[in-house]
């Protein structure tokens, strides 16, 4: 027979002014099982808390109910209070019987019975609670940042000057993202390189950072605290340790007309190549597609195609032969900082979204996006800083750009604005006007939305001191008409159509999530929404984390975000991992959900309606090592005990620790009677 | 090949031409078109313009005719009729409610299971065909190709082909040798619809497509629909300026016979206000060089074939000219 | 009060947009005024509602501007506007949908071009181009501008003098009727035809 | 069922929530001390998608005349989507209710988030009066042969 004790509070008036809190008590001594029922006017204060502690020694009672307030309240208070005579804590409940009871009724008898009934109810569950231990569990204080934007770089510094090791995956040969291509950047124009690269350099150098360049991450086992991470070292070509950066190599492969991915392709690279000069590291790689030897094996042919680099290098770094490997790491914890890439307007499209038809399909030699734009207003980009058309060298004088090119358009492309075209369409304006004098710029855009600290002065800016002409509505055509560019558009704050020559037109393509991102998010067993981007835990509380404990986000593989944005949210990442690595074990609650293997039927429903991944496949096999079944299996590192499995299970076989049927069937068998 | 054939009421009359040629073509690439039997008006503009369910309604009975009578793809050569009975299907098909009251108003056994094809769609699938029997006869004519608009949009519904930068008919005319040049306004409505009623806007409208053609360095431009002929043909003294050449419009179809060594009478090319003959007589002569350069090449095959039987010394007699 | 709606209790008088809703299944809401469909309009340098003022105007409930005034007929429904349009609207559907609302309140608003056209249809099932010339001379005083008048369009074959009825002229006759009853309920559903008060 | 000393009928209503929206918006309507029918009582439950729809059905058996089923808003889960779950499963046995002799306006599914104080007192009172209007449940006892 159990022997639980009842402790009613009065809350001074708050209860007792409305609960009859004596007659609670008397009632509550009767139920079976109950060996002792008091009430006490705080029982929250240190004589009320007392008064429980003393119960529990005298009348060695093996379960607490305390009737007082919410749960939300004081159930920690209590819990701790049980916890300190040697009684497991989850054997104690409270009975919320001021906020639910006193507090909102005022019939006294009515109440009074209410609150027996709760109490009694939350008796009958206590009855069947078990003792449960606090969860821990082991963290491996290292983490993994994987892609080495502005975003991971900047997490990856923060987390490793809190003292902790970082290990960082770029699937590029050199780290730095999009900022790294970027020529000068809003809203204070300053030179992104000039910002960037003591980032990349310091990054490079820390002690507490292992960079592994040209690689991607494969496998993710494991859970919060405890992944195991599998990374492919990408096959470079060339022996890291022994490469010193001089360059000689690059000088002597015969190949330079590889279309450069650094400058978009305005500007051209070598087969072997380090993709910029300011590269972290600054280490070559070959790039095996465009490579005559490469090639040449390819064919099946016998003799070596060409071997200038090889014969170039004094230290013999060249290693033609060098394949992937693999890399285990121990992680605790995963930061996610991917970025994004930029929509093309091209005739070939992922599924769901198409292309601009209507404005040449991306075929018109002086249509280009934004990030081409960049290179060319760039000092180190393929024109050294000069504004000219890709067709023909010259400079335009007459530059249109377009927003909201793919995004805003459910019909071609996506429906979010992608929230940084606005800002950087200005600052285009801008750097077009400070080169190019007596040039006029004109923007077709729908909105400005220039919501940020100086965004709006700085776009203001754009239009009022460089004479940037801003024009409302939409672009319906573009075509070539000889040298020109036809705008077809309609001023619709006029009222007037348009139809204006461009010598060059730039448009202000959407950021979309990296291509093949979903596969990395399977992989980490983290979600993302229908576009692709990463999803966070919560859009306001939450916004850095994701719904699988343990992996974190910065910058724009989240949703499309600008420098300021993406250094904010890798600063609060780098918080996060640290406050979380700055314990030796992590708790948690004892609510995870558990299966009994002997009766799962190895459905799978619950795993298919858990919200976090939390249940795997575990194989139950015999003495001889013959599989006899799968059934389900719960990782309590991962589970944050919703229920949901064990309200799907067809055959109850997943329980949820603290919340079991047969827990709340009593409560409601106490109920109503 | 046989298929269901809806000529409408602009090909019995104003654009008789359209028809004739279309027929013509038809028999040198061996196709059957059999005539749907009784068809009716599909409303064109007037019908949608005023009454939805009249725009579905009337192309219905005809597609429940095509139905009755066997057929499962009509041919339907106007771009009007095309784009009606296209649309008309494929609104029955969407919408469950309209399907009930059409079939009510109909009233004969309809399962909307007839597709609509366009002229294009038709030569497209006999390229090889056209190709063969062509053989290159227009080589170095350089015409533009006019989609117009009721061809290619909602680009929902008629999906036979990209909406903004179409090239089925340049496809076609490369077919028969014909260079099919880049230009701007292939897409651009010409106006049709108010050929009738609004004839400045017609003007404006014709006289920009002109010029791009012109521009482009076309010799004639190409059509396939009889309003946009309507337009740009008979119209065009009053588009055209002083001093400029006329732009001779021809139907797809009729390009297609002159590739096919058809005649010009026999496609009834004589109807049209501006003069064809120039045209003609470019396609005799780029015939004519196609097939000197055809005997020329042949020539020096046998005799390079001769050279080396000569050397061989054994090679049967004949081998090589083939 | 009316008692004539479907389920027999009286609605509030819809809005325009909703009604266009109705008709159309394209909610006019959807139109967040890029202007890119006029933009490419090619009646847009000539009528005084572009495609974006006709969506602005649906939201705004302004019934008479739209059904009254010049502009929805003079549309070519080439729907280059609808192709581009980015939110996925419609606006030559709608502006048919307008011009529908316009005939059914007003009939002698109608081109009369449309109208002489349709009885051709209905007298002989299929459009008889000669007819149609009458036809539009009786209805607007006007000549058919000039084409069906040219001699050219005669000495070269392509008119036809004498109407030829298809077999089936009963039947279209019927969708014709069918049709009009449609119609007539539909506005007086509607209460849109204005004779309701 | 009960019947006060009056003799007139009171329903009894079970109400399951989640502990992260509907029971903090209780604790705030306590807070605020909105005053409601006291027929309810509440089984607090980690999240909606916990909720096996047999605890509707068990407490219908054991006398309950009307159960109140609520969670978070439909994109508010703490659980991100316990509740989307939960309402997939309840659609279904709304379904079924009336097959198991339970008429379904008996039962009430609502979103009642935290800071929904003033809702919640109001899906208290709208199910008692409803439950009230319908009289006691006794299709189970009379099936079980009790009076
Ligand atoms: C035309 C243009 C102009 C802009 N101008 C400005 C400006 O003036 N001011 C401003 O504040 N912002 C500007 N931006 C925005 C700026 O580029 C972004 O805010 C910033 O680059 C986001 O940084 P990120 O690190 O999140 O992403 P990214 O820069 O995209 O970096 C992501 C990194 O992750 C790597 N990666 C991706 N997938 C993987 C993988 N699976 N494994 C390993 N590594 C991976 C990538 O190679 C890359 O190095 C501009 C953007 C554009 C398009
Ligand atoms: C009408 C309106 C609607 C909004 N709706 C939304 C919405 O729907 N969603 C959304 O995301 N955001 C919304 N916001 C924005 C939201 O209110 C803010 O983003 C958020 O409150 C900012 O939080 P905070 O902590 O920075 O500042 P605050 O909420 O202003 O808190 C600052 C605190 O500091 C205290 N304090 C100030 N000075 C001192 C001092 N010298 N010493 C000690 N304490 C001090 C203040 O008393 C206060 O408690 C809305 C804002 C407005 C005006
Ligand atoms: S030549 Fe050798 S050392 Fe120099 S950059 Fe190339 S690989 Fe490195
Ligand atoms: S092998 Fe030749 S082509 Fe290849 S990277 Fe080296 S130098 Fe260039
Ligand atoms: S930020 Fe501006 S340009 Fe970019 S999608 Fe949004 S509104 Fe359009
Ligand atoms: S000031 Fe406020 S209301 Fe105005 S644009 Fe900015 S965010 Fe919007
Ligand atoms: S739902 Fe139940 S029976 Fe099915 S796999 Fe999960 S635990 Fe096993
Ligand atoms: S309790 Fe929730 S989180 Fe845990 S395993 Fe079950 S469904 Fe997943
Ligand atoms: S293009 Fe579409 S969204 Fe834009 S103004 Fe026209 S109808 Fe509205
Ligand atoms: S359909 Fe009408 S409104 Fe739309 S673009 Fe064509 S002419 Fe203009």
């Amino acid at each position: 027979m159990a022997r639980i004790g009842v402790f009613v509070c009065h809350c001074g008036e708050n209860i007792g002014r409305t609960v009859d809190c004596a007659r609670v008590a008397n009632e509550l001594r009767d139920l079976p099982g109950v060996a002792h029922s008091v009430d006490y006017k705080y029982m929250c204060s240190d004589p009320g808390q007392s008064i429980v502690k003393q119960a529990i020694r005298e009348k060695n009672l093996d379960g607490v109910i305390v009737a007082a307030c919410s749960p939300h309240m004081h159930e920690k208070t209590f819990r701790r209070a049980v916890a300190s005579e040697g009684l497991n804590p989850f054997l104690a409940e409270m009975a919320n019987i001021r906020e639910h009871c006193s507090w909102i009724h005022e019939d006294r008898e009515k109440a009074t019975d209410k609150a027996i009934e709760v109490c009694r109810s939350i008796v009958e569950k206590v009855k069947h609670n078990v003792p449960l231990e606090t969860i821990r569990i082991p963290v491996t204080k290292r983490a993994l940042v994987i892609g080495a934007g502005i975003a991971g770089i900047q997490a990856a510094l923060d987390i490793a000057d809190g003292g902790v090791e970082v290990v960082v995956v770029e699937k590029d040969p050199s780290i730095g993202g999009h900022m790294s291509q970027l020529s000068e950047t809003f809203p204070t124009l300053d030179c992104s390189q000039c910002i960037l690269t003591p980032r990349m350099v310091e990054l490079y150098q820390h002690p507490n950072v292992k960079l592994i360049t040209y690689a991607e991450v494969e496998e993710v086992s494991g859970y919060i605290g405890n992944f195991k991470v599998k990374i492919r070292q990408k096959a470079r070509s060339v022996d890291a340790d022994k490469c010193n950066g001089c360059g000689a190599c690059a000088k002597a492969c015969p190949n330079k007309k590889v279309p450069s991915e650094f400058d978009t392709g305005l500007g051209t690279r070598t087969a072997i190549y380090v993709p910029f000069p300011q590269a972290v590291p600054n280490i070559p790689v070959i790039d095996r597609a465009a490579c005559a030897l490469f090639r040449g094996r390819a064919k099946g042919l016998k003799k070596e195609a060409c071997a200038k680099c090889r014969e170039a290098c004094s230290r013999e770094a060249i290693d033609y032969d060098q394949q992937d490997t693999f890399i285990m790491q121990d992680i605790g914890a995963i930061v996610v900082a991917t970025g994004y890439q930029l929509y093309s307007i091209g005739k070939d499209q992922p599924a769901g979204l198409t292309g601009y038809g209507e404005y040449g399909y991306g075929t018109i030699p002086d249509v280009i996006d934004g990030m081409q734009f960049e290179r060319l207003a760039s000092a180190s980009g393929p024109t050294g800083g000069r504004i000219v058309r890709p067709s023909d060298g010259k400079e335009p004088k007459r530059i249109v750009f377009l927003q909201c090119i793919g995004s805003r358009d459910p019909a071609k492309g996506i429906e979010y604005c992608s929230k940084i075209c606005c800002m950087y369409v200005a600052k285009h304006t801008m750097l077009y006007k400070h080169k190019v004098h007596d040039g006029q710029a004109t923007v077709f855009y729908m909105d400005i939305r220039a919501a940020g600290k100086g965004y709006e002065e700085f776009t203001r800016r754009a239009i009022e001191e460089d004479g940037a002409r801003y024009i409302r509505g939409r672009v319906s055509r573009l075509y070539r008409d000889g040298e020109v560019i036809k705008v077809q558009a309609f001023d619709t704050l006029s009222g007037e159509p348009i139809l204006m020559d461009a010598d060059m037109v730039v448009l202000a393509t959407a950021m979309r999530p990296q291509p093949g991102i979903q596969l990395l998010a399977q992989t980490l067993s983290a979600s993302y929404d229908q576009h692709g981007f990463f999803n966070e835990a919560h859009p306001k509380l939450r916004p850095v984390e994701t719904n699988t404990a343990g992996i974190f986000l910065a910058g724009a593989c989240q949703s499309p975000r600008d420098i300021p944005d993406s250094v904010a949210m890798a600063s609060a990442t780098a918080a996060k991992v640290l406050g979380m690595f700055s314990k030796d074990q992590l708790e948690r609650e004892p609510t995870v959900a558990r299966v009994d293997v002997s009766l799962c039927a190895g459905c799978f429903h619950c795993e298919r309606v858990c919200p976090y991944g939390a249940i795997t496949h575990l194989e139950i096999r015999d003495r001889k090592g013959n599989l006899v079944k799968v059934v389900a299996d719960v990782n309590p590192g991962v589970c944050q005990g919703c229920g949901t499995c064990q309200a799907t299970c067809p055959s109850k076989s997943v329980e949820l620790s603290g919340f079991t049927d047969e827990q709340i069937y009593a409560a409601i068998n106490a109920l109503v009677l | 090949m046989r298929i269901g054939y809806y000529p409408g009421c602009s090909l019995h009359a104003t654009s008789r031409e359209f028809d004739e040629s279309l027929r013509a073509t038809a028999v040198a690439l061996d196709v059957e078109l059999a005539e749907i039997d009784d068809w009716s008006c599909c409303g064109a503009t007037s019908g949608h313009a005023t009454s939805h369910l009249l725009s579905v309604a009337l192309p219905a009975r005809n597609l429940a005719l095509a139905e009755e009578q066997g057929m499962q793809e009509v041919l339907a050569p106007c771009a009007a009729c095309y784009n009606r009975l296209a649309s008309a299907s494929h609104s029955l098909r969407e919408d469950a409610g309209l399907e009930i009251k059409i079939k009510e108003i109909l009233a004969r056994p309809f399962a909307n299971t007839v597709r609509v094809r366009n002229v294009m769609e038709l030569y497209r699938s006999l390229i090889p065909q056209i190709t063969e029997k062509s053989a290159g006869r227009l080589k170095g004519m350089k015409v533009a190709c006019y989609y117009g608009c009721l061809l290619v949009r909602p680009p929902g519904v008629l999906a036979f082909d990209d909406a903004e930068q179409p090239t089925s008919m340049d496809e076609i005319c490369r077919a028969t040798g014909a260079t099919s040049v880049d230009w701007n306004l292939k897409v651009e409505c010409c106006g049709g619809a108010f050929s009738l009623s609004r004839t400045a806007s017609v003007i404006r409208l014709g006289r920009a497509i002109l010029e791009d053609a012109r521009k482009a360095g076309a010799e004639a431009l190409i059509v396939a629909c009889p309003m946009c002929h309507s337009n740009l043909d008979f119209r065009q003294s009053a588009m055209t300026q002083s001093g400029e050449t006329p732009m001779p419009v021809l139907f797809l179809s009729e390009l297609v016979g002159m590739g096919l060594g058809l005649s010009a009478r026999d496609m009834g090319m004589k109807r049209h206000f501006v003069n064809t003959g120039p045209i003609e007589k470019r396609a005799t002569e780029t015939a004519a060089q196609v097939a000197a350069e055809a005997a020329a090449k042949a020539a020096k095959a046998a005799e390079t074939a001769a050279k080396a039987t000569a050397q061989a010394g054994t090679a049967p007699a004949g081998k090589g000219v083939a | 009060m009316s008692t004539s709606g479907a389920h027999g209790h009286a609605t509030a008088p819809a809005t325009l947009a909703a009604e266009l809703r109705g008709k159309t299944g394209q909610n006019p809401a959807e139109c967040y005024q890029c202007g890119k469909c006029s933009a490419g309009c090619p009646m847009a340098v000539e009528t005084l509602l572009r495609p974006h003022d006709v969506m602005r105007l649906i939201g705004g409930d302004r019934r008479e501007t739209l059904l009254e005034g010049e502009s929805i007929w003079l549309c070519l429904t080439c729907e280059a506007c609808t192709a581009r349009c980015p939110n996925g609207c419609d606006p030559a559907r709608m502006i048919d949908a307008l011009r529908e609302m316009s005939v059914a309140r007003a009939p002698r608003a109608v081109g009369a071009f449309h109208r002489s056209f349709l009885d051709q249809v209905k007298a002989n099932g299929r459009m008889f181009e000669f007819g149609l010339v009458l036809e539009y001379k009786l209805r607007s005083g006007k000549l058919l501008n000039d084409v069906f008048s040219t001699p050219g369009m005669i000495s070269r074959g392509l008119l036809k003098f004498v109407p030829s009825p298809i077999k089936g002229v009963a039947d279209v006759r019927r969708i014709f009727a069918a049709c009009e009853r449609e119609a007539a309920r539909d506005l007086h559903a509607s209460g849109a035809d204005g004779r309701d008060q | 069922m009960a019947e006060t000393s009056n003799g007139a009928f009171e329903p009894k209503v079970t109400a399951f929530v989640c502990n992260w929206c509907t029971y903090t918006g209780a604790d705030l309507a306590g807070t605020s001390r909105l005053q409601m029918s006291p027929n309810v009582r509440i089984i607090r439950l980690p999240c909606t998608g916990r909720i096996d729809p047999l605890f509707i059905v068990k407490a219908f058996e054991r006398g309950a005349d009307g159960v109140i089923v609520s969670g978070c808003h439909p994109a508010d889960c703490h659980y991100t989507s316990g509740n989307y779950h939960a309402r997939r499963r309840f659609a279904l046995f709304l379904e079924l209710a009336g097959f198991m002799g339970i008429d379904p306006k008996r039962i009430t599914f609502s979103w009642v988030s935290a800071s929904e104080g003033g809702k919640w007192r109001d899906v208290v009172n709208d199910t008692v009066t409803r439950v009230r209007e319908l009289g006691p449940f006794t299709a189970y006892r009379e099936l079980a042969g009790k009076p």
